[in-house]
């Protein structure tokens, strides 16, 4: 096997072992029993699977067409920067929304915080009168009656 | 043998997102959709380039990136939507 | 090589571009729009006399030469149609000027109604089938929001249905492009004629034809009219009017065109078809045009009624069955036009949609009056008005053919056109008056100068055939012959 | 001083998307070039951009992006669209076929010898069509509550 | 291939019909928008799917595809795009008049 042969070899396993890492992925979203859990598989796993696989890519055409491809590098970028991100932003608006943990779950130690936010903020625009909370609708109604 | 290892790569993917199909159907919270959908939009990239490998040709990058962008936003508006139910804000709130 | 050819599609787009930009200076933009028309209507006469001099015009966008690129072809049918939607427009626009409200004019109105000559205009003059469609869809896409400028109940409910039902049909459209494609491998017109002469018209060829008819049956209200009367009537008046003189006009000229140049192999299906449909239309349109008495549904079953009556032309398809068919098609586009104005004026007057609850109306708009009988006379074909000679011509070319029974529904029709609006003539502007002196709403000159310029148009059209007698019958030679068109866009100059 | 308790913190988001509006952007003036002799041009060129100030606008809002990019974006798409049809009239100046468009190679400091051609003047317009159409039926159906 | 490919354009037909038949005027041009997107998968499957390589100049060696059909459906994705932005505001502005997206409640007299 010559050099440029070994490298494309290489370049061919990256790719490989990317859709390994992602058949891996797909795996761990079908098991995983929450949204938390699954996030990881969704995110953390398939990020290193593109990178992988781009990664890849990139040598292939970097030997076989002597081609940098600053594209394919932009997009690994890309992928980096946002990848965790969108997980991120997806499992805040997950828990905000009050999506149900698993049984399993041990401990969830923004439940006090977010409570706490959240009505303190409610106190705050109530008095205001910004917003109104339906409790407090519901309070002033009877109180006019 | 390139071949192989990229069909193979290829088919794997292909089950990766099959998988991830299925749990976009199924998956109990709407949550659990967008997960699976932003997999499958990270992993259409990924198919891209190999793709393109195995074709030998470069007309396919700037699908990967354009495809990855797209990913991006959309996961990030059906998470605000989620959030707040609204994509786009009038005002500045803090 | 012409590049006047592509004016009358591009100075409208140019125009509603401009517009936008103008949009706090209402007069500047009515001016601009009157301008342009004119201009149009310059260009085309002067397309006219050069299409008499050196023959059918193309001008290939460009510089590429078919059947790569796109083009336009100019002969004289599509320059007599561009020409008179140029002066059906241009007296539109008068009438708007002192018709539609100012907030609509303030939302871009003039913009659309430029859009919409530009894709009509475009419509006829192409000579690709795929351009076809993208006229089609910029006329479609102004006439969508025209047709709700307003935004009233009954309104929305016919612009939605009119529009689900033009997406439809544009569906199908792409769908038969796409056969027609895959089958012959071209879209130039000229070059899908000459290869399908060359290969004849299998049957896979016929049936696309047949799915093209559906698609031009629905834009022009041939058989499959349904939604043409809800959404002719409800628009205001000068949106009405320009949708009964073009809109239904541009399919029929979509399949004047491919009936006579694409499709001509099989007239035994084809034209058989086109036939049994015109009749049908006929007596659709003569049943809707006197069962109803809102006076906005009888105009809009007129428009059913006088589709029917040209395509009869296009079913026989003689030399001279299609030259009054052209002849009828500028009529029907004055003379509906005309109709639409009237009824909208009459409308605004007196607030009713009702001919019985309209009556006396001769007493105080005189000149109306006279002028509605005028249209009546016009449309039912009497001499020496314009709608005469085009029946003439039409009856004629069936009698050559020896199709009695179109013959007969065709003039049996004239009657129902004849009676329904007499029945609107008698029943609103004859008997006791129902607006006192006091009551009367003055007729606003600017409303009563465009509906005149258009009677006098149609009078002319009927005394002066005999000038334009050139033109139609070079326009029928074209569709009888489609070798003179072939050659004129496929030889290289 | 009430409203600071309660905001959403989207530091993060927020920060990631600057950078990353500006990969996108950098991309859409890309593609616009490349649009020639390879995929790209105006249109996709111009939906980019145009997703790079939709990711703005979902992260930040109407208000900030307003002040950022201070312009009316129906005016834009209207300019776009003179743009490409005056390109089709230009050539009638000349006496050419309407829609003709001319070449010429260039020798420009630091590119070299570059293709310059009218057709991206048109593409300039397509592009700018495409940013407006898009922002502007984007804002108006966000816009009234 | 274009068998199967046809196949999924009847598919994409079938659920654009059944969202086209329905009360509500959302699904309604959902379905547009769908049975346009069937239209352009049928007319680049039906003259033949790709025998060559990519119609860019410098690519690959052997004659590139037609071009044609795909300029003719991004042409039409342009159109569709307009025509699915138009009946969305019109839904909208029925929505604001009517207070529903239900077609049957748009049933009414001429002059009501």
């Amino acid at each position: 096997m010559t050099v440029d042969g070994t490298i494309e070899f290489i370049a061919a396993l990256l790719m490989l072992s990317g859709a390994v890492m992602a058949l891996l992925s797909a795996i761990g979203i079908m098991r995983f029993p929450d949204v938390y859990t699954r996030s990881h598989a969704g995110t953390k796993s398939s990020t290193l699977a593109v990178l992988l696989t781009l990664l890849g890519a990139f040598i292939h055409f970097a030997s076989d067409q002597g081609f940098y491809s600053v594209r394919l590098l932009l997009g690994i970028v890309f992928v980096f920067l946002t990848a965790p991100v969108a997980g991120h932003v997806i499992i805040r608006a997950a828990y905000r929304a009050n999506v149900k943990m698993s049984d399993t779950t041990i401990e969830d130690e923004l439940k006090g915080v977010l409570q706490q936010v959240k009505q303190d903020a409610e106190a705050d625009r109530t008095e205001t009168g910004e917003i109104m909370s339906e409790d407090k609708k519901e309070e002033l109604k009877h109180q006019e009656e | 043998m390139i071949e192989i290892m990229l069909t193979l790569a290829l088919t794997l993917y292909g089950i990766a997102i099959a998988i991830s199909v299925i749990r976009t159907i199924i998956g109990p919270s709407l949550p659990d959709r967008i997960v699976a959908l932003d997999m499958i939009g990270v992993m259409l990239v990924s198919c891209i380039a190999i793709i393109s490998v195995s074709y030998g040709t470069k007309a396919f990058l700037e699908v990967i990136l354009i495809l990855a962008i797209l990913a991006f936003i959309s996961t990030i508006a059906f998470s605000k939507y989620i959030e707040r139910g609204t994509i786009i804000d009038s005002r500045r709130d803090d | 090589m012409n590049n006047l050819i592509a004016m009358p599609m591009m100075l409208p787009v140019l125009t509603a571009i401009i517009l936008i930009f103008l949009r706090p200076y209402i007069k500047i933009q009515r001016t601009i729009s009157l301008i342009v028309m004119i201009a149009n209507i310059g260009i085309s006469i002067y397309l006219l006399q050069l299409i008499q001099s050196n023959g059918i015009l193309r001008l290939d966008f460009g510089g590429w030469e078919p059947p790569f690129g796109i083009l336009f072809v100019a002969d004289s049918f599509s320059v007599i149609l561009v020409l008179t939607s140029s002066i059906v427009t241009a007296i539109c626009l008068l009438y708007a000027f002192s018709s539609v409200e100012k907030s609509y004019e303030h939302m871009f109105f003039y913009s659309f109604i430029n859009l919409l000559v530009a894709g009509v205009n475009g419509s006829f003059l192409t000579g690709d089938l795929f351009n076809l469609f993208v006229c089609f869809e910029i006329m479609l896409l102004a006439s969508y929001i025209l047709i709700a400028f307003g935004g009233k109940k009954g309104q929305l409910r016919e612009s939605i249905k009119y529009v689900i039902i033009n997406v439809i049909s544009s569906w199908i459209f792409l769908v038969a492009i796409g056969y027609l494609y895959a089958v012959i491998g071209s879209l130039n017109l000229a070059h899908l004629s000459e290869r399908i002469a060359e290969h004849g018209q299998t049957p896979i060829i016929t049936v696309i034809s047949i799915v093209f008819l559906t698609v031009f049956a629905l834009k022009a209200g041939l058989f499959l009219y349904f939604w043409l009367p809800g959404s002719y009537s409800v628009p205001s008046t000068v949106v009405g009017a320009l949708f009964g003189a073009l809109l239904t006009k541009v399919g029929i000229y979509a399949m004047f065109r491919f009936f006579s140049l694409l499709f001509y192999h099989e007239p035994a299906i084809t034209h058989t078809i086109i036939g049994v449909l015109a009749g049908l239309t006929l007596v659709g349109g003569s049943i809707g045009a006197v069962a109803y008495k809102d006076i906005r549904l009888v105009a809009s079953y007129n428009v059913v009624i006088a589709v029917g009556f040209i395509l009869v032309g296009l079913a026989v398809s003689t030399q001279s069955s299609l030259e009054g068919a052209v002849y009828y098609l500028v009529h029907d586009m004055i003379v509906k036009a005309l109709l639409f104005l009237l009824v909208g004026t009459m409308i605004a007057l007196t607030k009713e949609t009702k001919l019985d609850q309209m009556s006396g109306l001769i007493r105080n708009y005189p000149l109306l009056g006279w002028m509605f009988f005028i249209v009546t006379l016009s449309l039912a074909g009497i001499p020496p008005l314009s709608g005469f000679i085009g029946k003439v011509l039409i009856g004629g070319g069936t009698l050559e053919n020896g199709s009695y029974i179109l013959l007969a529904l065709a003039f049996i029709s004239s009657i129902f056109v004849l009676y329904s609006l007499l029945r609107v003539f008698l029943s609103s502007f004859w008997g006791e008056t129902i607006i006192s002196k006091d009551e009367e709403i003055p007729m606003k000159k600017g409303l009563l100068i465009p509906c005149a310029l258009l009677t006098i148009g149609s009078i002319a059209l009927g005394l002066g055939a005999e000038s334009l007698s050139v033109y139609i019958q070079d326009a029928a030679q074209v569709l009888v012959d489609p070798q003179l068109y072939i050659d004129a866009v496929l030889s290289s100059d | 001083m009430i409203k600071h308790r309660y905001r959403i913190n989207n530091v993060i988001l927020r920060t990631v998307a600057k950078l990353v509006s500006l990969i996108i952007l950098t991309l859409a003036v890309y593609l616009f070039l490349a649009g020639h002799h390879s995929p790209g041009g105006g249109f996709v060129g111009g939906l980019v951009l145009a997703s790079a100030l939709v990711l703005l606008l979902i992260v930040f809002d109407i208000e900030t992006v307003r002040k950022g990019i201070p312009v009316d974006f129906k005016k834009v798409a209207a300019f776009g669209a003179l743009l490409s049809v005056g390109t089709g009239f230009g050539a009638l100046i000349f006496g050419e076929n309407f829609l003709s468009q001319a070449f010429d190679y260039f020798n420009l400091p630091f590119f070299g010898k570059t293709e310059l051609t009218t057709v991206m003047i048109f593409e300039a317009g397509v592009a700018l069509v495409v940013v407006g159409v898009v922002v502007t039926i984007i804002l108006s159906i966000s816009e009234d509550e | 291939m274009e068998t199967l490919v046809t196949i999924l354009a009847g598919v994409l037909v079938t659920v654009a019909t059944y969202l086209l038949l329905s009360k509500s005027l959302i699904r309604v041009v959902i379905g547009t928008a769908m049975l346009t997107h069937a239209a352009h998968l049928l007319i680049i499957t039906v003259p033949g799917l790709k025998i060559g390589s990519v119609p860019i100049l410098g690519e690959g060696d052997a004659g590139p595809v037609d071009a044609l059909p795909q300029a003719l459906i991004l042409t039409s994705i342009v159109i569709g795009f307009a025509v699915t932005a138009v009946s969305l505001v019109l839904t909208y502005r029925t929505y604001q008049e009517i207070g529903t997206d239900k077609l049957d409640q748009l049933r009414g007299d001429q002059d009501e």
